[in-house]
């Protein structure tokens, strides 16, 4: 199906949010989402991550596809992830410490969020034009920042309340995340509605 | 020096041990996978138009030919041609997809070129509310609006109860989306295809 | 009430006023104590250093201490008598602060013996800092901060404008009505001295709009001079507190940790002008001030002038209490103190005395939690946000609420506590953050 | 030894405004909405209100005494939870659910937070979205208002048993209804079917809806009640109003013949009881003055977007939980400058 | 997570047998990679919506790790510590494309149900960590074992989620109905919200059950101790 691009960007930004509906980049989403000064930084590392290893796996899949070697697909792409995230960690380390101060420790565990490696795949699979997967990364991976920096100021102010010892941790930002989730439930059909 | 060379070349056996692994997994599936994936195709398709025997898969070429597909690896436009056991003609299975309520629903449905009906409809795949706008694959009374749809008029949607032609889908109550993105989608699928269709039917009656 | 001509500010509270009771009575003389007990350190800054002996005769108005520094000030004797004795005494804060205990003679006169005339027109700046000094004039709004200090200006800094701060915001206080109404001419003296020690070219006193008879008389004796200004203002709280009023008033922002002068002016408060403008001309000290005793469980409510160092129990037996008082606060009810002990003596800085009942001083309001209602964040006067900081406060994040939020630049107003309908002690909440972060710097 | 302290600090003051006073006002201008839901709707809507409220006070009451706090039902918002949380379901809606709902909307919407004043989220609504979830047929079973043998006789649904399917509704409807009537609200049939509806019975609230979001105009009248007692902020409901009101005119005047009226996005569906008792709600929305605007606005803006760009009829509940998500973000990077910061920047 | 493993150990009286047992149960309860851990969220919240789903991710999964470790703690020596990560990706996503032919030529409904949820393996955290934490510093058969316990813990853990998510939200359990056809569906727990409510129930039950028996062991240990005491 020929999708038009203000389609593919509102569907995987908010219909389809990576996090909250698809599931995809979860255990950053709950383990870095306790500060908003990491969860910012983790959703912007992510945004060039993707962008970057999605075009990069948006060429190397054209070469797969020419030589019929398709069973290479996941692991050539985990290994444009991985090269990425070693490239930029370098390249800022050179560029600017003080950027790589704020941002290196999260970039390593980029390589582990599947929201990294299901943007290129999804292209692939669903067989997204240049255009079309450049689009869908910047969507999806923004979907993924405000997911995880919304939860984090969410984290943050509940942080501040009398929560039961009990439902402290991990419970309490699940529930955040599904009441998060049954909210982005209203943008269902966004865009197709009349 | 050496310490680098160490590392590449046991980079380069880990790549080769793998490649290997992958290769060989690839070469022992693939014909599995294949006939796993036209099993599917082809029940599907049964389904849709019983007594079926045999069954053509036809590409549509841009230019507005056919041509006869070897298995249903291929994607791209194509429709199923169907023939009982005695080489007679029954109908074909043309493929659609539509932006539903949560995602695409993708479906297959029978058409019949002689009376310009459509005389089934499947669903493959949706995401679409459980309980509301996943009737369209069980809502017995909504499946029966694909019995006998009228094609020769544009078809459309109604709100429930109120199917009053032939050519009416009529809706599921409270899953007004679901129902719509289905009479959209056979809506424009028929007017791309049946043209085809109908230009070269006695070939594909002849099952050419 | 010409609310339409009257300036004001955004934030603040509108607090019930409480000041019918006493702004239309006349200033009263208070007798003298049996005792009189003069602490040393009755001011901001270094204590006064005792130039008496014990059992020596002192005269109403004589000096009975001297500065201990430039910060100080000196102390004079408020009556004719004998240092019984230069002991430990209370003080509001609650501690012990030496203090000269003062005897007077039995049926002795409240005429000021003491003191000389002196030609102020002919003085340098530097000569009148030094008269003020000696006064021992301090801040009389309740700061208690010298007030040669405030006119001796730093280095490199230029004060155009004196503000002359006539608001007097607090609820139940009449103090500064009573002495803006009764000695207007000695308010604009103050002024004008004050102008000429700074250097100012303009003087603007601020009332609010709530004492007419105050502006009206201001007015009047301003008539001759043309650099002075009365500007009527609507009555909100706090008005009254420094850098608000340089905001209304000039439309001048204080920056946060920094002083008046930064953007060019000094507020001072009328009864300490009023106080200049009386003793410095006949180079007399001060020996006793305007004190408002009033509140529900008064039976004279009225003002008082009373002489330094009388104890407020004997103050209160003078204008009787009504049965049930609960807590006596000495300065008004929004920022003024509690005070543990009825044996500590009236001193510069005690604007009134305020004395509740059980009914008012109601402990048993509940605390709730926080419902965000925003009512702090609209009222303080600083823009910060009391409602973050007491969530803050509550987990002890002392440092972020320092860093992130402003904390310092609360200065317990009490708005947001006043607003609060879920009746959080914002204010104290404030305090210990501040308490604990100074002690955490001492530490560090 | 905690209250003398507080006793001997400043401000000796108060204001006579507490939280008890401005959540019981807030009851008291629910109630006539509750009475005239009653009267629309009948017997069934009158069970619902006092299941959903039963159903959050015992869970409060409950989950305080297993925390061993001291019980928080004496300060009335649970009350208020309740009430809203039956008036913003169908009149129809069967019990059990309800019950569910309400301690859905006590229990994980509120008490895990810590109780009042820390909820991130409105807890009605949390309950509201997590039946429409979980129920999602059952809560469009719409019934007419004034229906025939309203006050008499309970809608079959209501006394649905727990976990079994209801009955459905069409052949109650169709023995008590006044005139034709499809089992869709009006923003349902604006959306879907493009039938316009009158405005004058939006107002008065004679229509199909939930059971306390028909009636525009009381709705209004209660909220201004609150609003002059100032025990409301009147920026909210005015943001909200203001900001639906100019994008529904945008797309209303960019394509009359395809978007309806914006007065009718006003009145229709929850808008006004969302933007006079839910997006009001002081505990979820943000504490700064531009913040609350902003606030506000969004909400307005999202309803809006999801009307009549999105899959749903109504989008209100969306709308407020959204930016109750990011109140927060708001309330932080929208700090008031403080008094002095700009010369310290200087300086 | 690890102090359980040293208690474990000191515990048993016989080392070696014991030994190798407690690397396959760990992952089974003391060290749930789900309950416990917290990995490998992506899939546990996504693929549970039926228990036929979550056991075929599980098994899928516990077949990755169980060859993934296999392979790395077979070159675990030679592995110089530059490359260790690269190494053991390029391991896992081997496994990977190998379960993911081979799901695919065992059921292709299965195939899709799963979706892109069986590449996405490679990018599980739990698979890493058990590379690094485990693999990397254990003999083969150990290791294999430690894949295999853990995988069938993260099976556990799915299939627990699978039943809640299955009988509310659609009645059935693998397929069956369960409450007859009349049973009105918590439709809610078959959406995403569902995942993280019934994922966020479990948490809440696990550390419920884990309080209680750590104050019942602190209980009675300090039974324990008194009579001690007293002797003494």
């Amino acid at each position: 199906m020929n999708e038009s691009l203000s389609h593919i960007f509102v569907d995987a930004l908010l219909i389809n949010n990576f996090v909250l509906c698809v599931f995809l980049g979860m255990c950053s989403f709950i383990g870095l989402s306790g500060k908003f000064s990491t969860a910012w930084r983790m959703g912007v590392s992510v945004m060039f991550v993707i962008i970057v290893s999605s075009i990069l796996s948006y060429g190397t899949n054209l070469v797969l596809v020419r030589f019929h070697a398709e069973y290479l697909r996941i692991i050539t792409y985990i290994v444009i992830i991985a090269a990425t995230v070693q490239l930029t960690e370098m390249f800022i380390k050179k560029t600017s410490p003080a950027l790589f101060r704020a941002m290196g420790v999260y970039l390593p565990l980029i390589t582990t969020n599947c929201a990294v490696l299901a943007v290129p795949l999804f292209q692939t699979s669903r067989n997204y034009s240049f255009v079309q997967s450049v689009v869908f990364a910047i969507a999806a991976s923004g979907g993924y920042t405000i997911a995880i920096v919304t939860l984090s100021l969410v984290r943050e102010r509940v942080e501040l309340s009398d929560v039961p010892s009990l439902a402290k941790g991990t419970a309490l930002t699940l529930v955040l995340a599904a009441i998060l989730s049954m909210a982005f439930m209203g943008f269902a059909g966004m865009g197709n509605g009349g | 020096m050496t310490n680098s060379w160490q590392m590449i070349r046991l980079l380069g056996a880990v790549s080769l041990l793998c490649g290997l692994l992958i290769v060989g997994t690839q070469v022992n599936t693939a014909a599995r996978i294949r006939s796993n994936q036209e099993t599917i195709m082809r029940e599907s398709v049964a389904r849709l138009l019983p007594g079926i025997e045999k069954q053509i898969v036809y590409g549509i070429q841009p230019s507005g030919d056919l041509i006869i597909l070897p298995g249903i690896e291929v994607s791209g436009p194509r429709f199923f041609a169907g023939y009982d056991a005695a080489g007679n003609f029954l109908g074909v299975v043309m493929e659609a997809s539509e932006r539903g309520y949560a995602d695409v629903i993708s479906a297959m449905y029978s058409y019949s070129p002689d009376t310009r009906t459509i005389t089934g409809f499947q669903v493959i795949d949706m995401k679409e509310t459980p309980g509301l706008g996943n009737k369209i694959s069980s809502d017995l009374p909504f499946l029966e609006n694909f019995k006998h749809l009228d094609a020769t008029r544009p078809i459309a949607t109604v709100k429930h109860g109120a199917k009053k032609n032939p050519w009416e889908i009529d809706a599921i109550s409270g899953a007004t989306i679901s129902s719509r993105a289905v009479g959209r989608m056979l809506q424009k699928s028929v007017a791309e295809v049946a043209p085809v269709i109908e230009r070269n039917l006695d070939r594909i009656k002849r099952g050419q | 009430m010409n609310w339409l001509s009257s300036r004001s500010f955004s934030q603040g509270v509108h607090v019930p006023e409480f000041k019918d009771a006493t702004c239309r009575l006349p200033i009263r003389r208070l007798p003298f104590a049996p005792v009189l007990i003069v602490p040393l350190s009755q001011h901001t800054g270094a204590p006064a250093v005792s130039i008496v002996r014990e059992g020596q005769e002192v005269v109403r108005g004589e000096p009975i201490a001297k500065a201990g520094g430039f910060v100080s000030v000196p102390m004079h004797a408020p009556a004719t008598g004998r240092v019984e004795r230069i002991a430990l005494a209370p003080t509001a804060r609650g501690d012990l602060s030496p203090a000269i205990f003062i005897k007077p003679y039995p049926g002795a006169s409240q005429e000021i013996l003491y003191g000389a005339p002196q030609d102020i027109e002919h003085m340098t700046p530097e000569q009148i800092i030094a008269a003020v000094q000696e006064t021992g004039v301090v801040g009389l709004g309740g700061a208690a901060f010298p007030t040669h200090v405030k006119m001796k200006l730093p280095e490199g800094k230029r004060v155009d404008t004196v503000i002359v701060n006539g608001c007097e915001c607090e609820p139940y206080l009449t103090t500064d009505h009573r002495v803006m109404v009764e000695q207007p001419a000695e308010v604009l003296a103050g002024a004008r001295i004050a102008m000429k020690a700074i250097g100012a070219s303009r003087a603007i006193v601020g009332v609010e709009d709530n004492k007419p008879d105050a502006i009206d008389a201001l007015r009047k004796a301003a008539a001759p001079y043309t650099n002075l200004t009365i500007q009527s203002i609507a009555a909100k709280y706090p008005q009254g507190a420094e850098k608000i009023l340089i905001q209304v008033l000039l439309g001048r922002e204080v920056p946060s940790g920094g002083l008046p002068s930064d953007v060019g002016t000094a507020v001072f408060n009328v009864a300490t002008l009023a106080q200049i403008g009386d003793l410095l001309p006949r180079h007399q000290g001060l020996i006793e001030r305007v004190v408002t005793i009033t509140g529900p469980g008064v039976a004279k409510p009225g003002n008082y002038l009373a002489a330094l160092g009388t104890p407020l129990r004997w103050a209160l037996e003078k204008v009787g209490c009504n049965a049930g008082v609960a807590s006596v606060i000495l300065g008004g009810p929004m920022m003024g103190a509690a005070v543990g002990s009825l044996d500590v003596p009236l001193t510069k800085g005690v604007t009134g005395v305020l004395v509740l009942t059980s009914r008012e001083v109601n402990g048993s309001r509940k605390i709730y939690p926080c419902i965000k209602c925003a009512a702090c964040v609209e009222a303080c006067p600083m823009h910060l946000n009391p409602s973050r900081l007491g969530l803050l406060a509550r987990k002890e994040r002392y440092e972020e609420m320092e860093n992130v939020f402003h904390l310092n630049d609360c200065f317990e107003c009490g708005s947001c506590s006043y607003v609060c309908p879920a009746n959080i002690p914002l204010v104290q909440y404030f305090r210990l953050a501040k308490q604990m972060n100074r002690k955490r710097k001492a530490i560090a | 030894m905690k209250p003398v302290i507080e006793l001997r600090t400043s401000p000796h003051l108060h204001a006579p405004r507490s939280v008890e006073t401005i959540m019981r006002n807030v009851v008291y201008a629910l109630l006539p909405i509750c009475a005239y839901a009653v009267w629309l709707f009948g017997a069934s809507a009158l069970a619902l209100l006092v299941t959903t409220t039963a159903a959050c006070v015992a869970t409060e009451i409950f989950i305080c005494k297993m925390s061993g706090r001291e019980s928080s039902v004496g300060d009335f918002s649970v009350i208020i939870t309740g009430l809203l949380l039956g008036l913003i379901l169908p009149p129809g809606f069967p019990l059990w659910m309800a019950a569910v709902g309400g301690f859905i909307a006590v229990a994980p919407g509120k008490m895990l937070f810590g109780g009042l004043g820390f909820n991130v989220f409105n807890p009605a609504l949390v309950a509201r979205a997590f039946l429409q979830a979980a129920f999602p047929v059952a809560i469009m079973g719409y019934t007419p208002a004034l229906a025939v043998h309203r006050l008499s006789e309970f809608i079959p649904t209501t006394f649905a048993i727990p976990l079994i399917k209801a009955a459905p509704l069409a052949g109650w409807i169709e023995k008590t209804r006044v005139d034709a009537f499809s089992g869709a609200t009006p923003l349902m049939l604006e959306k879907f079917d493009h039938v316009h509806s009158e405005l004058w019975p939006l107002l008065i609230g004679q229509r199909a809806g939930s059971s306390g979001e028909t009636p525009a105009l009381l709705i209004f009248l209660c909220g201004a009640y609150l609003i002059l007692r100032r025990f409301m902020d009147w920026r909210i409901p005015a943001a909200m109003l203001t900001s639906a009101l100019v994008s529904s005119a945008a797309f209303y005047f960019s394509d009359p013949s395809r978007y309806p009226n914006p007065f009718f996005m006003l009145l229709s569906g929850g808008m006004m009881l969302g933007a006079m008792f839910m997006a009001t709600d002081p505990v979820a929305s943000p504490v700064t003055p531009l913040g609350i605007w902003i606030y506000g606005s969004l909400i307005g803006l999202i309803t809006v977007l999801i009307r009549l760009k999105g899959g749903l009829a109504e989008g209100v509940m969306y709308a407020i939980l959204l930016a109750n998500a990011m109140s927060p973000l708001i309330d932080n990077v929208t700090q008031p400058r403080s008094y002095g910061a700009r010369g310290k920047e200087v300086a | 997570m690890n102090q359980d493993q040293p208690t474990c150990h000191s515990a048993s009286p016989e080392p070696s047998p014991s030994e190798t047992f407690v690397a396959f149960t760990a992952g089974l309860w003391k060290q749930n990679p789900v309950f416990v851990m917290v990995l490998g969220m992506c899939p546990t919240l996504a693929i549970t919506n039926s228990v036929r789903n979550a056991i075929a991710m599980g098994l899928a999964t516990t077949f990755v790790m169980a060859s993934a470790n296999a392979f790395i703690s077979m070159v675990r020596k030679l592995v110089p510590k530059q490359v260790r990560i690269a190494t053991y990706i390029s391991m896992i996503a081997t496994s990977v494309t190998i379960v993911d032919y081979l799901v695919k030529a065992i059921s292709i409904p299965v195939y899709k149900a799963l979706g892109p949820f069986i590449p996405l393996i490679v990018s599980n955290c739990l698979t890493l960590e058990r590379a690094e934490s485990y693999a990397g510093k254990n003999p083969i058969g150990k290791s294999i074992l430690d894949g295999l316990g853990m995988g069938l813990g993260f099976t556990f853990a799915l299939t627990c989620l699978g039943t809640v998510r299955e009988v509310l939200g659609a009645g059935t359990f693998l397929g069956f109905p369960l409450f007859g056809s009349n049973f009105e569906p918590w439709v809610l727990f078959l959406l995403p919200p569902g995942g993280f409510i019934t994922l966020a129930m479990w948490l809440l039950t696990f550390t419920l059950w884990r309080e209680r028996s750590d104050k019942r062991k602190r209980a009675r240990e300090a039974a324990l101790e008194k009579p001690v005491e007293i002797a003494s």
